[in-house]
């Protein structure tokens, strides 16, 4: 077949895409060269919008022994052990198939973490569906909650947290982004890059099929009406092979046998074997006769481009083949030398004999498009001008209630007790705080995670938005007393090729930044997931921020339960009644107007540096960030995960009630103290100029505001658990 | 004392068991279930996890092993054996122990804490415990436990039934079952009581800092009554 | 030879998975539905030309693995 | 009335339960298998005398929540 412009443009090449490929070969290609083209040069794997603008990113520290650029993040936490994580989006299949989409995306972020030689120790995933009310919304969340459960409960890797919104932006494209955090010995980690020639290219795990052909081409693209069509290409995701690659992976790591390894992930064989040479400035050779595949008759074009999942390409030092050989076999998994590297700079693909495609490495990796696209800037919105005579007709419990039991606030136990969270016997905090905590196996050491994201904030004013995340990301490692160490990213915008998503983007990022730069908590790794909209409506921008922090002695951990009567609840950070974008306004006032609230950077950094430090000194009975649905709703958090109570105390001044207990500024933490340290806790505070007011004291039982509220633990547990599983399991 | 975990190719329990009987005193080995040899053991226990993916039903193939043939071996000369989990499921599927585990009566795969009470003292796993009722974690998609009418009048004369799901105070009552097991079972034995098949993991549950203390109780217990 | 297989719950064993599944098609306003039961499909494809000794093989294979007969029951059909 | 569905995989799609069952089976000294492929048997018993109608029902659950048409097939049988 020869290859025609129509043929390249239904690869998703672009006209002058398609004019440069052929001026660099000097030639048409043929149809395999043009699935490599396609599959290297689309927004999936080139990174051709966003490349210019990640480069922003501060990605080194002190900590950080690998930043990004290879198949996940790593950093340091002390005697030659070392985190290694990274997210990443499976959006598009999720939509389409969410129980093997999600699933696969699991298996598939597992891939990238074990790769570089780390047991995956935890699992997170932040998933976003369509409104409630659109009737797809239920059976997508089943599905990709079975999916991610069935994927990971079945390798035994404890999902420790997530996070879930509902918004109807999400109607016709969900987000399903899944996280692992993987522990390596420092001087053990597995690279990309391949050394040397003449060494033998490995395939190792399942046979390859006809798959997820076109994968990572229907992620650069918008859904239509044609979404059917594109249906075949979902993959089917077998856990319990990747169980056995991993084991046999982790196996063969344990000597110097591997010069160079990587998963096959979007556009399979193809990315693998070029990321690989591109990286060692090598050439490789392919001999696809010897690719272990599950149908007859497949062409080297599906053969490179298949992305059935649990595969991996691996380059050896010359000798050891045997030796990996029996590994593999024990595991029951195929095992074949289908290549070799060499120094010719170029792909070579041999097919029955025969020479079937020749591309150099550099046209297919750095040649690949850049593009600066236009983009539109975000002003900051004004103030919703918001009139109070609303306010009247509200009573602060029914609004607690009803906030408690709103899709986005409610508790997501429905959801995480199908994870299995404490299968390797290290999980110290589950799903359901702050951020999920396990112990470095054998050690008194911790790290604890996080995934966040604000798709209002973001929205509303994208450059705050981004900012905020991070800053949320942050509280929350602080919150179980860790120190944050580091971030991963997932960028889930629209399309691209609009100005408008172009700046929602370009400020998020700048916004990401910023905040990362000012706290010291560089970005390691991430991933991109354009063109997430359907018939032209584009979803929210939802950049989600992966933290990881550090425990030392995870005897020092804290949590949002409420230890014991008669303790003395503080909110640290100044409360002024921020409204405009917070759930009180959106969900009870319906008003979608205004700049979210504001990120001071400053009192941010030290706010969370000196509730860290009264956290080591252990004055730190309990604690929990204020973030959405702001203090009354923390409160109740800490009151239901402790089954304890608090008398709050009426604000001082001529505040408003509605704007101080559901204002959602930022940089605010509620910390429980024992009467007996809270003078020397104050005095810590007010020494480091921390702004700090005394909110409650705790007892027995209900959550008590005079004249105003006094309702049992009890029945706001109920409010607040009911929700979900009414509207799953009925 | 000496211990064998068996590891079938997609368990993922073996290294938490391990572990946990290596804490309390027992010495360990792990046995690859392509093995044929069983070492003398005093107690043998086949883990947690997902053998061979759950394909087909939770067990079954595993119960095709090489090693399994010792295992039964082993068993029916009265040695101990203690299946948690998919171990259970295997030894249902070996007809070790009557009856079957099927998907939890609302299809979910279930991740929490349970109390169970102890319903027999009169075996090596119980006798002298502290506490009859125990908290302990689930993690499980097929523990909806079922016999025939037959095998449950059988199993209630031979005082089979090891554990049940509960309250805190004891109380059994279908309220406090979370998978829709017949009468609330969470863990069987054998005729003579030395195989014990259970759903809940006890080997979770081996500190104060993990979800809580009560797999210690039994562990050390079940060492005690061994020596 | 291609055979098929389909394995189903005895009467009287619990089928979760058809409970569940007949509740969420309810939920979907689909009335009027009594039961589900949800069961197995084996398509077995032997060596053998000889329909009996192929028949004879799946039949063992059946009772060896596929179908656990203290639930189940199995029924060797002409592939669909 | 009963009617019964079965839903396979389509051809190309990978069966992880299809392979680990034909290699059990193997292991278990049953040779000569070329292939297994697992699916899934729904008996559905729905309250609705005239045929045609039951089947255009169950087609219709078929589409919507048995199978995923992206990577299964069904068809409706009589059930055995
Ligand atoms: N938003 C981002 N921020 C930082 N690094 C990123 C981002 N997106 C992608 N990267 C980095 O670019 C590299 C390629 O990413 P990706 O294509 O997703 O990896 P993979 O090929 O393993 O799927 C990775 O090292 C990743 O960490
Ligand atoms: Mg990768």
């Amino acid at each position: 077949m020869s290859v025609t412009e129509k043929i390249a443009i239904d690869h998703g090449l672009k006209k002058n895409e398609f004019k440069e490929i052929c001026n660099l070969l000097k030639r048409t290609p043929n149809i395999t060269e043009l699935g490599l083209f396609s599959a290297m040069w689309n927004e999936h794997c080139s990174y051709k919008s966003s490349k210019i603008h990640l480069k922003k990113l501060p990605t080194t520290g002190k900590k950080v022994i690998q930043g990004p650029g290879e198949n996940a993040g790593v950093v340091d936490i002390e005697d030659n052990d070392a985190i290694v994580f990274k997210i990443e989006s499976h959006n598009h299949p999720s939509f389409i198939e969410p129980y093997q989409g999600a699933a696969t995306g699991v298996g598939g972020i597992m891939r990238d973490v074990f790769t570089m030689g780390a047991r995956p120790i935890a699992n997170l995933n932040s998933i976003h569906f369509g409104s409630t009310q659109n009737k797809k919304t239920k059976n997508l969340l089943r599905g990709v909650v079975n999916g991610i459960g069935g994927y990971g409960n079945c390798i035994g890797i404890p999902t420790i947290g997530g996070q879930t919104t509902f918004d109807e932006s999400y109607n016709g494209n969900i987000l399903v982004n899944a996280m692992t955090i993987g522990l390596v010995k420092k001087d053990k980690i597995f690279y990309s890059k391949a050394t040397g020639i003449n060494k033998p290219v490995i395939y190792v795990g399942s046979k390859t099929g006809r798959d997820g052909i076109h994968g990572a081409s229907m992620a650069s693209n918008v859904f239509d009406d044609q979404i059917e069509e594109k249906k075949p290409t979902v993959q089917v995701g077998d856990p319990f092979t990747e169980k056995l690659l991993l084991e046999a992976c982790l196996e063969l790591m344990t000597d110097d046998s591997i010069i160079s390894i990587q998963d096959m992930g979007a556009a399979g064989l193809t990315s693998s074997s070029i990321e690989m040479a591109s990286k060692g400035k090598l050439g490789i050779e392919l001999n696809l006769d010897k690719v272990p595949c599950r149908e007859s008759n497949m062409t080297p074009y599906e053969i490179m481009l298949s992305e059935s999942q649990e595969r991996m390409l691996i380059v050896l030092e010359n000798g050891k083949e045997e030796k990996a050989k029996k590994i593999f076999e024990k595991w029951n998994l195929d095992f074949a030398v289908i290549g070799k590297t060499t120094n010719s700079k170029k792909i070579e693909i041999y097919f029955n004999g025969i020479k079937n495609a020749e591309v150099p490495i550099e046209f297919l990796s750095d040649k690949s498009p850049e593009y600066d696209r236009k983009w539109k800037k975000i002003k900051l919105p004004n103030k919703n001008k918001i009139n109070k005579d609303l306010y009247k007709n509200l009573k602060i419990l029914d609004v607690l209630k009803k906030i408690l039991s709103s899709p986005n606030v409610c508790s997501k136990e429905w959801i995480w007790e199908q994870y299995d969270h404490t299968v390797m016997g290290d999980t110290i905090q589950k799903p359901g705080g702050d951020a999920g905590v396990v112990r470095v196996h054998g050690t008194n050491k911790a790290v604890a995670a996080a995934v966040d994201s604000s798709a209002n904030y973001c929205f509303a004013h994208p450059l705050t938005g981004g900012k905020q995340i991070v800053c949320e990301s942050w509280r929350n490692m602080i919150s179980v007393g860790a120190k944050p160490l580091a971030i991963t990213n997932c960028l889930n915008f629209g399309n691209p090729e609009k100005e408008k998503n172009m700046g929602e983007f370009v400020e998020c990022l700048t916004g990401i930044s910023e905040a990362c730069k000012y706290l010291n908590y560089p970005v390691v790794s991430g991933n991109v997931s354009f063109y997430n909209e359907t018939k032209d409506k584009g979803i929210k921008p939802t950049p989600t921020i992966g933290g990881i922090g550090f425990l030392k002695d995870y005897k020092k951990m804290t949590s949002m339960s409420l230890k014991k009567n008669d303790n003395i609840v503080l909110v640290v950070g100044k409360t002024e009644g921020h409204i405009d974008q917070s759930i009180f306004a959106t969900e009870i006032l319906n008003e979608k107007k205004g700049p979210p609230p504001e990120i001071n950077l400053f009192n941010e950094k030290n706010n969370g540096e000196t509730v860290l430090s009264l956290i080591n000194e252990g004055y730190v009975k309990s604690v929990h960030d204020v973030s959405v649905g702001g203090l009354l709703v923390a409160v109740t958090q800490m009151c239901l995960a402790g089954n304890i109570g608090i008398k709050i105390n009426k604000p001082k001044g001529l505040v408003n009630f509605f704007e101080y207990f559901f204002g959602e500024d930022q940089g605010r933490y509620l910390i429980e103290i024992e009467k007996n340290d809270i003078n020397k806790v104050k005095s810590v505070l007010q020494k480091n100029s921390v702004y700090f007011s005394e909110f409650g004291t705790t007892q027995e039982k209900n959550v008590v505001l005079k004249d105003e509220i006094n309702v049992t633990i009890d029945e706001l547990m109920k409010i607040n658990k009911t929700w979900l599983n009414n509207y799953m399991d009925n | 004392m000496n211990s064998s975990v068996i590891v079938f190719p997609g368990s993922n329990c073996d290294r938490d068991i391990a572990i946990a009987l290596r804490k309390f005193g027992f010495k360990n080995k792990m046995i690859w279930h392509e093995d044929v040899e069983l070492p003398k053991s005093d107690l043998v226990v086949l883990p947690g996890g997902f053998s061979y993916g759950d394909y087909l039903r939770c067990g079954s193939m595993a119960s095709k092993s090489k090693i399994i043939q010792s295992v039964i071996k082993f068993a029916n000369s009265g040695g101990l054996l203690m299946g948690i989990c998919n171990g259970f499921q295997i030894l249902t599927e070996t007809s070790l122990l009557p009856g079957v585990l099927l998907r939890n009566k609302f299809s979910k795969f279930i991740c929490k804490n349970v109390f169970v009470k102890i319903n027999n003292i009169e075996n090596n796993y119980f006798k002298n415990i502290k506490k009859n009722v125990l908290n302990l974690h689930i993690a499980h998609n097929e523990g909806n436990y079922f016999c025939s009418g037959e095998q449950m009048k059988e199993m209630q004369e031979n005082n089979q039934i090891a554990l049940l799901y509960c309250d805190e105070k004891g109380e059994v009552n279908e309220k406090y079952n979370p998978n829709g097991s017949s009468k609330n079972i969470a863990g069987i034995f054998s005729r003579k009581k030395n195989i014990l098949g259970m759903m809940p993991h006890p080997e979770r549950m081996i500190e104060k800092y993990l979800s809580g203390e009560d797999g210690s109780l039994f562990f050390e217990n079940l060492l005690n009554n061994l020596k | 030879m291609k055979i098929a297989v389909i394995v189903t719950l005895k009467k009287d064993v619990l089928d979760p998975q058809g409970t569940t599944i007949k509740k969420t098609l309810e939920g979907m306003s689909f009335n009027n539905i009594n039961n589900i039961r949800q069961g197995k499909y084996f398509e077995i494809d032997i060596d053998e030309k000889n329909k009996k000794k192929a028949e004879e093989k799946v039949n063992e294979m059946c009772k060896k693995l596929l179908a656990n007969l203290v639930i189940e029951d199995y029924k060797v059909v002409k592939p669909e």
